[in-house]
């Protein structure tokens, strides 16, 4: 690094030291919600910042990001990218795939990383463009495992779900946790509200009282910035005596549950080792363009939070047992509500 | 006398001039405050409005929405109203023509003005509620503009999800026959989203300066504004004409919609917020004058500010928000006005 | 699931959103009266909450679990000061007050934006440490029933936000100060023929709604949100105002106006949980709060009089 | 001799208008002294400077033979100055007692002790005989009760010295009666009073000694006993005034508006005008006299389409008119020269051009086939501007920015050049000086001369008795009684006017 001292704490997860000094340029497109958002958006700028400072590159020059203050502000932000010379520009998040495939149509030289979505055309079909690389993931996979350790913590027997938006995505999510949690036990019953907003915490502090009002105790959140109000309204019951959880997203979210210690677990989504490795490979002169890049179980990418403090030795057994049926094809964990109803009848 | 009339006409057009400047200026002294260097600033800012054909296309394109949200709030204020809820008409009109744009199938030259006048439809739906209710019940218009922004941006939102997904928080894009995006526009700008929405725009703003200073319509429209019960005494009907001037404000409102939908964007996204384009208007309008041709002007400004910014901030590294903080000095400037008016009409009497 | 465990559910949640509705609403209350429009209220919501969240911030490494109840204080002088921008365009300088307060929208936006990237070099605050917690409320929430539905898992503020909605209807209404306010609203020449400063009352009215729309943002902020971002206050200022139109103008209507929309705010986010609601497309639920509020000026309180001066700027011998 | 007040050599300017020029005024202690001067002469202006509301440029004040500075206005009330305002200064949804205590409230720990003010009020106005209910609301109460109010105001302040700027202007010839024995007990009580007034009749009734302005410039003072009321009148004006209205005797044609048990309820519902029936002939001026909140308010709406009548009939030229439109109805021939001409009667921040047009703008020749044609319009305009000696800089000028009596010509001018058969006259008159009423009436006049019916509802005794060929008397939303000018006298219509039969068996 370059000493810069503002600079956002909490990113040297990478080497100190830098190696040899690259030529090269990468780029981060936020959606509004911003690079310290606990979620999504953040985990994509620490894996860039960790390629930056393995790489020696100076923050602003050789690596930046652009958040956008809204949605008419996407593709202006990736062309920016794209025309000052950047060898890469990540977007992050699904809400940037038509600005993704704008923007590249326009400026075919350029690369571009999407995460989370593919392209599409009018008629659903996938389009895959050259100097566009797709980044998916397995949330199902990761989902599935923090439905096991709920299922097996839930002293009610009622959990519940609160995502984002209404969305395929998110329902990767739901699905993966609700399949979790009935392979555990089918009685136990779930609960799931979305807040149609991923920033906006007070909505989801609301929703998250009435579950808990409901004798739910263990909530797991795919909601990007409004999970945030689920951790807020967890927090004010444990510290009322309640006997709550929060199962985090994205990241490992531990922190966000302290000092009352409510979150359980976290369903950790490497957004950054998968930015890292995007811009590895692009350095490395493989940009992976015109196809599309899974993360699961199988690449580490998804999976169990490495704070485990919360979770009982038993749980912590039982969450590898069903990690490796996964990976072995055992379990199909589904993605979609008709694969779980599928699913379900199946158990 | 005509040298004094010219001269009223002058200062009208001096303040929003001498608002802007010491806006800028402020803007100026806040970057020097902030730490971050005004020259640097204000030169990344001027290469985001005129240094490329592309920015320079991306001002017009922001220009369009702006124009006609201004034009809604505008005309309302000329008539007595006040319309917050151009936001709202503006995400029906969004709506409007991208629903009628994706689901016909008609050739270009019906395509399009359907698919406009869909959403102008829309908006002034929007906009009759509150007409209604402030013309029948004597409901404040504000109260109900700004409950029907919150309605719009649900309802919207669900009738994307309902009727028009295409997945990933939007709905399918409209048909290439009902598109005003335009190869042509496209290639002199070196790929910016310029659109053939501002011919919109500008043939709006002259419908609504012609509307209002030339037909008996308007005549009564301005009454009614201006003085209710004089309206009524002299045979107006008071009811219509602010049912009426709700309708074709938040017509207005609508087109701006149309501009994102099948200009900009050509398609519509399941907002969860509002897209600050109806309150945007709110100050173009004030900066305008509410004067159609002010508003064109007052467009100019703020769009090209408004897709200055990111440049400025990429460039300079000064926060975006200056612009925002600028925009708001130049209103202030404007609508204090007053002081300067005083000062300008006293030199003028004594210079006499 | 009982209507009892309903209520219990929607209670809690009514008092939580309605308080720093309820707060920005009085101020509005106070601005009005004193004859100055004031849709800046979303402005001084911003800037209290912006406020509140940094002296937070700052100082919740020393103070503790005081420190939000500091910001909030912080927050009100801040925005009472912040507020004085709006009072010397529309008082002083005769500016549009309708006009000025958009100008108070924006610029406490940008301002508070630019001040976070300033200072925190990134878009958004960090989260703060300590919030203004729900609570058990001592003793009260002990009260059979009652106490399970109105003290059990509700910030403190939501009360204090209801007292001082009482303490205003006091002022405005059984003090010499509350009647010089509304004669200033309703017709400055003839106060002003009393001896009564007329500048001096509306700014002091103008001052009043930054430093509860101050209160309202930094509630909110320290008590919901928990950090300070750009849609941290997304419309909420002007739910207030519609809060205060919907209240008449009136400090006891402006709570009643305030907690109505903060239960049809809860009710539109919690009906797809409660049973005879859940069959009900969330469309509708969610646009409820909105549509009530309509159909019930349209319908109930129609004819809500504006203080009569409200809007104009005093010309001291204008005809 | 010693003077409560002195004002000398005061000069008070606005932008481009020297409103006061060096004008003196003295007042003696227990005198009622009349300010007399035309429409726009300065007198508000003198006397708003004397209560502190402006700053002179120029001279002093003296109070009780001190030199004073009068800077706002508390330190007038605390000299003992109270003024009794042109247009009242009440908070319409306060109480009385509010109104009065406003600025100066008793209070008990932090609180309005409003028992002990309402108390204080009443003790009040019992001992200068000033009826009014404490606890009413200014909104409900008649115009007479709230100058009442405003004289308490005064009062309640300990007010020595009062000013009354033009108090008669709104009031029933009943009230004016009543203020005026309030006046002599108030110089009785040791009080001194300023009075200013257009109606010379009042100075010579009560006043003592009259100061009078012209244009700014103060004239002089004479003894109200050494003078007489045509050389107040030209003093004022500067030439010789004609007050005596010419006029022939009326020839009446047919009948042009015939109404018919018509019934009219008020803005809260209750009935106002009561099965009235009235007939109004071609060629004659039909004056309605009553006191005001009689219905002729609900009456004149009721005809002209702004409100909606009950039941009855109403005809103009034989044509039910009832309830039609008011655009209908004045394309149907009726003209309106309304009460209120800032409320009603212009669009104040329209041109006078648009204003001329304001019921004919959508008609050839200022409109075809939608677009307005502006040449027309401001030709039409120079040539009524003209015609009425509207005094205006311009045809494109602000209706706002013309005096109360130019507004008034331009108003009258455009109704009387669309000819209506039917032409109402709402207090055609009020608040303008002698010049401009004696050219309004002589319009009216011209007009019945031509043939119209005219319909004159006056509030001032004079102007009815003077103008019109028949007298209609409504009480209670009822024409009680008509009666001819020629034979009838202010004591028989006051009588009338309170409900009072009429006793006309004597009278031949
Ligand atoms: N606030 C003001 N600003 C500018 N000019 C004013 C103002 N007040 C009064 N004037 C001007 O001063 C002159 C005197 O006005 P003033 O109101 O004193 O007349 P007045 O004698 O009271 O008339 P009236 O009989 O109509 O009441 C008028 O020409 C008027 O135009
Ligand atoms: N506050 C003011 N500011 C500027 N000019 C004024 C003001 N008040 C009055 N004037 C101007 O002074 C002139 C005379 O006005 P003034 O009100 O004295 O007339 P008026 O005949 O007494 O009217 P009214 O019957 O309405 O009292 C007009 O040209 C008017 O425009
Ligand atoms: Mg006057
Ligand atoms: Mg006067």
């Amino acid at each position: 690094g370059t000493g810069d001292e503002q600079e956002n704490a909490g990113t040297d997860n990478g080497g100190d030291t830098p190696a040899e000094t690259v030529d090269f340029k990468a780029g981060l497109v936020t959606d509004t919600g911003g690079v310290d958002d606990k979620s999504f958006n953040q985990s994509a700028w620490e894996g860039l910042v960790k390629f930056g400072e393995e790489r020696g590159l100076t923050e602003g020059e050789g690596y930046r990001y652009l958040q956008s203050g809204a949605e008419s502000e996407y593709i202006p932000n990736l062309t920016q990218f794209a025309e000052n010379g950047f060898d890469l520009t990540i977007a992050a998040g699904f809400l940037l795939e038509d600005p993704v495939q704008t923007t590249a149509e326009q400026i075919p030289d350029a690369q571009f990383v999407l995460i989370d979505s593919l392209l599409s055309d009018e008629n659903w079909n996938t389009v895959w463009l050259d100097n566009v690389a797709n980044v998916t993931f397995k949330e199902h996979q990761g989902s599935f495992l923090v439905g096991v350790a709920a299922a097996l913590h839930t002293k009610t027997n009622k959990v519940g779900f609160v995502g984002g938006v209404d969305s395929p995505l998110i329902k990767k999510f739901e699905s993966g946790f609700k399949a979790g949690v009935k392979a555990v036990n089918p009685e136990i019953e779930i609960v799931a509200q979305y807040v149609e907003d991923f920033n906006d915490a007070a909505k989801a502090t609301t929703i998250a009282s009435s579950m808990y009002e409901q004798q739910v105790d263990i909530i797991y959140h795919a909601a990007g910035g409004s999970g945030n109000g689920v951790f807020t309204e967890a927090k004010n019951r444990k510290a009322n005596g309640q006997d709550v959880w929060v199962i985090g997203v994205d990241r490992d979210q531990h922190e966000e549950g302290m000092p009352e210690n409510v979150t359980l677990t976290s369903m950790i989504k490497r957004v950054d080792v998968a930015v890292y490795e995007m811009a590895q490979q692009t350095l490395g002169g493989d940009f992976p363009g015109g196809k599309e890049t899974v993360f699961g179980i199988e690449e580490g990418a998804v999976g169990i939070a490495p704070t485990t403090t919360n979770l009982t030795e038993d749980t912590i057994n039982k969450i590898k047992e069903y990690e490796q049926k996964i990976l072995s094809g055992e379990i199909e964990v589904p993605q979609t509500d008709e694969e779980y109803a599928e699913y379900e009848g199946s158990l | 006398m005509q040298r004094l009339l010219h001269n009223d006409k002058f200062i009208n057009i001096l303040i929003p001039v001498l608002a802007t400047i010491l806006g800028m200026i402020a803007g100026a002294i806040i970057m020097l405050l902030g730490g971050y260097d005004p020259v640097k600033g204000y030169e990344a800012l001027w290469n985001g409005v005129f240094g490329s054909p592309r920015a320079i296309g991306e001002t017009i394109r922001a220009m369009s929405p702006l124009i006609l949200a201004g034009l809604a709030v505008g005309f309302a204020f000329k008539t007595g109203l006040f319309n917050i809820g151009v936001e709202g008409q503006l995400l029906v009109g969004w709506l409007a023509s991208v629903w009628v744009g994706y689901a016909l199938n008609l050739p270009s030259i019906i395509h399009i003005p359907l698919a406009i006048i869909a959403a102008a439809i829309a908006g002034a739906i929007w906009g009759l509620v509150p007409g209604l209710l402030k013309a029948y019940f004597k409901v404040h218009e504000v109260i109900v503009t700004i409950m029907m922004n919150y309605i719009a941006l649900y309802v919207t939102a669900d009738l994307i999800k309902r009727f028009l997904y295409a997945g990933n928080e939007k709905s399918f894009k409209v048909q290439e026959s009902a598109s005003l995006a335009s190869e042509f526009l496209a290639s002199i700008t070196s790929n910016s989203r310029l659109h053939y929405g501002i011919i919109v725009a500008i043939i709006a703003a002259i419908i609504m300066w012609y509307l209002l200073e030339r037909t008996t319509k308007g005549f009564e429209l301005r009454a009614v504004g201006l003085n209710q019960h004089a309206s009524a005494y002299s045979g107006m009907s008071v009811k219509k004409n602010i049912i009426l001037s709700m309708v074709i404000s938040g017509a207005f409102g609508g087109l701006a919609g149309a501009m994102e939908g099948l200009g900009t964007f050509q398609n519509m996204t399941v907002l969860s917020s509002f897209t600050g384009t109806g309150f945007d208007g709110i100050a173009v309008a004030l900066l305008g004058a509410n004067n159609a041709f002010g508003i064109i002007v007052a467009a100019a400004l703020f769009g090209g500010l408004n897709t200055a910014a990111p440049q400025m901030s990429f460039n300079a590294n000064v926060p975006p928000e200056l612009i925002d903080i600028v925009i708001a000095l130049i209103i202030f400037f404007v609508a204090s006005s007053y002081i300067i008016r005083v000062l300008l009409t006293r030199l003028r009497k004594e210079g006499k | 699931m009982d209507i009892l465990a309903i209520l219990a559910i929607i209670i809690p949640a009514t008092l939580y959103t309605a308080a720093p509705l309820i707060l920005t609403a009085l101020g509005g209350v106070f601005s009005e009266r004193s004859g100055v429009v004031n849709i800046g209220l979303e402005g001084l919501m911003v800037f209290g909450a912006f406020s509140s969240i940094i002296t937070t911030l700052l100082i919740q490494d020393t103070v503790g679990a005081a420190s939000p109840w500091i910001g909030i204080l912080v927050a009100a002088i801040a925005s009472g000061v912040f507020s004085l921008f709006h009072a010397v365009a529309s008082v002083t300088l005769r500016a549009d007050q309708t006009v000025s307060g958009v100008a108070i929208n924006f610029l406490a936006l940008g301002l508070a934006i630019f001040l976070v990237k300033k200072i925190y070099n990134k878009g958004q605050t960090d989260f703060i440490d300590y919030r203004i917690n729900k609570i058990n409320i001592p003793v009260l929430s002990d009260i059979p029933v009652v106490g399970k539905l109105f003290f059990t898992m509700v910030p403190v503020t939501s009360f204090i936000a209801i007292l001082i909605a009482f303490i205003a209807w006091y002022i405005i209404y059984k003090t010499p100060f509350g009647l010089r306010l509304r004669s200033v609203g309703e017709h400055p020449m003839a106060a002003d023929t009393m001896g009564i400063n007329v500048t001096r009352m509306r700014y002091t009215g103008v001052i009043i709604s930054g430093i509860f729309a101050g209160l309202g943002g930094g509630v909110y902020a320290t008590s919901i949100a928990g950090n300070f971002a750009a849609g941290t206050i997304s419309g909420q200022g002007f739910l207030a105002l519609a809060a205060m139109i919907f209240g008449k103008w009136h400090p006891l209507g402006a709570l009643g106006a305030a907690l109505f929309f903060g239960l049809a705010q809860s009710l539109s986010v919690i009906g797809g949980q409660i049973p005879f609601l859940q069959d009900f497309p969330n469309v509708i639920l969610t646009i409820i709060p909105y549509v009530l509020t309509i159909l019930a000026l349209a319908g109930f309180v129609g004819r809500a009089e504006a203080p009569k001066a409200v809007g104009t700027p005093y010309i001291k011998g204008k005809r | 001799m010693e003077y409560v007040i002195e004002m000398n050599n005061i000069r008070k300017e606005f932008p481009g208008i020297v409103a006061n020029n060096n004008i003196t005024l003295q007042v003696q202690k227990g005198e009622i002294h009349a300010l007399l001067g035309e429409n726009g002469a300065g007198k508000s202006t003198l006397m708003n400077v004397l209560f502190g509301l402006y700053q002179p440029e120029k001279g002093e004040i003296k109070v009780k033979g001190q030199p004073v500075k009068i800077t706002d206005p508390n330190v007038a009330n605390d000299l003992g100055i109270g003024m009794v305002h042109q247009h009242f200064m009440l908070v319409q949804n306060f109480t009385v007692t509010e109104n009065i205590i406003l600025g100066s409230e008793p209070t008990k720990n932090g609180t309005i002790n409003i028992n002990k003010a309402a108390n204080e009020i009443a003790e009040l106005s019992k001992k200068y005989g000033l009826a009014v209910d404490p606890h009413a609301k200014i909104e409900d109460i008649s115009v007479g009760m709230q100058q009442r109010v405003e004289i308490l105001k005064t009062l309640y302040r300990g007010a020595e010295i009062l000013i009354f700027d033009e108090p008669t202007g709104a009031l029933t010839p009943q009230e004016i009666k009543e203020l005026i024995q309030i006046m002599k007990r108030l110089i009785n009580e040791g009080k001194s009073i300023i009075l200013i007034t257009h109606k010379l009749k009042e100075i010579m009734e009560v006043c003592d000694r009259c100061t009078v302005i012209r244009k700014g410039e103060g004239i002089g003072t004479v003894n109200v006993s050494e003078t007489n009321e045509d050389q107040l009148a030209s003093l004022m004006v500067g030439r010789e005034v004609n007050f005596s209205v010419a006029k022939v005797d009326s020839k009446p044609g047919k009948d042009v508006l015939v109404i018919e048990n018509l019934i009219v309820h008020d803005a809260r519902n209750i009935p106002s005008v009561k099965n009235l029936s009235l007939t109004v002939k071609a060629g004659e001026i039909l004056g309605i006299a009553g006191v005001d909140g009689n219905g002729q308010t609900e009456l004149i709406e009721a005809v002209t389409g702004l409100r909606k009548a009950k039941s009855g009939s109403i005809k103009l030229n034989d044509k039910q008119i009832m309830n039609q439109s008011t655009r209908k109805i004045t394309e149907a021939g009726v003209g309106h020269i309304p009460q209120d001409r800032h409320k009603h009667g212009l669009v104040l921040d329209f041109t006078v051009g648009e204003n001329i047009v304001l019921q004919t703008y959508y008609k050839e020749p200022f409109s075809k086939f939608g677009i307005l044609n502006f040449s027309n319009i401001f030709e039409q305009a120079k040539r009524l501007i003209k015609e009425f000696d509207v005094r205006t800089p311009s045809e494109q000028t602000h209706a706002r920015a013309l005096s109360g009596g130019n507004q008034q010509k331009a108003i009258i001018a455009r109704e009387v050049d669309r000819s209506p058969d039917l032409l109402i006259a709402a207090q055609p008159t009020r608040g303008l000086d002698v010049g401009a009423i004696e050219f309004i009436h002589s319009k009216l006049i011209e007009e019945r001369d031509k043939g119209r019916a005219v319909l004159l509802v006056s509030l001032e005794l004079d102007e009815v008795m003077n103008v019109s060929d028949r007298i209609a008397v409504i009480y209670e939303g009822e024409i009680v009684d008509i009666v001819d000018p020629k034979t009838t006298n202010e004591q028989e219509l006051g009588l009338l006017m309170a409900g009072g039969k009429k006793e006309r068996e004597g009278v031949s």
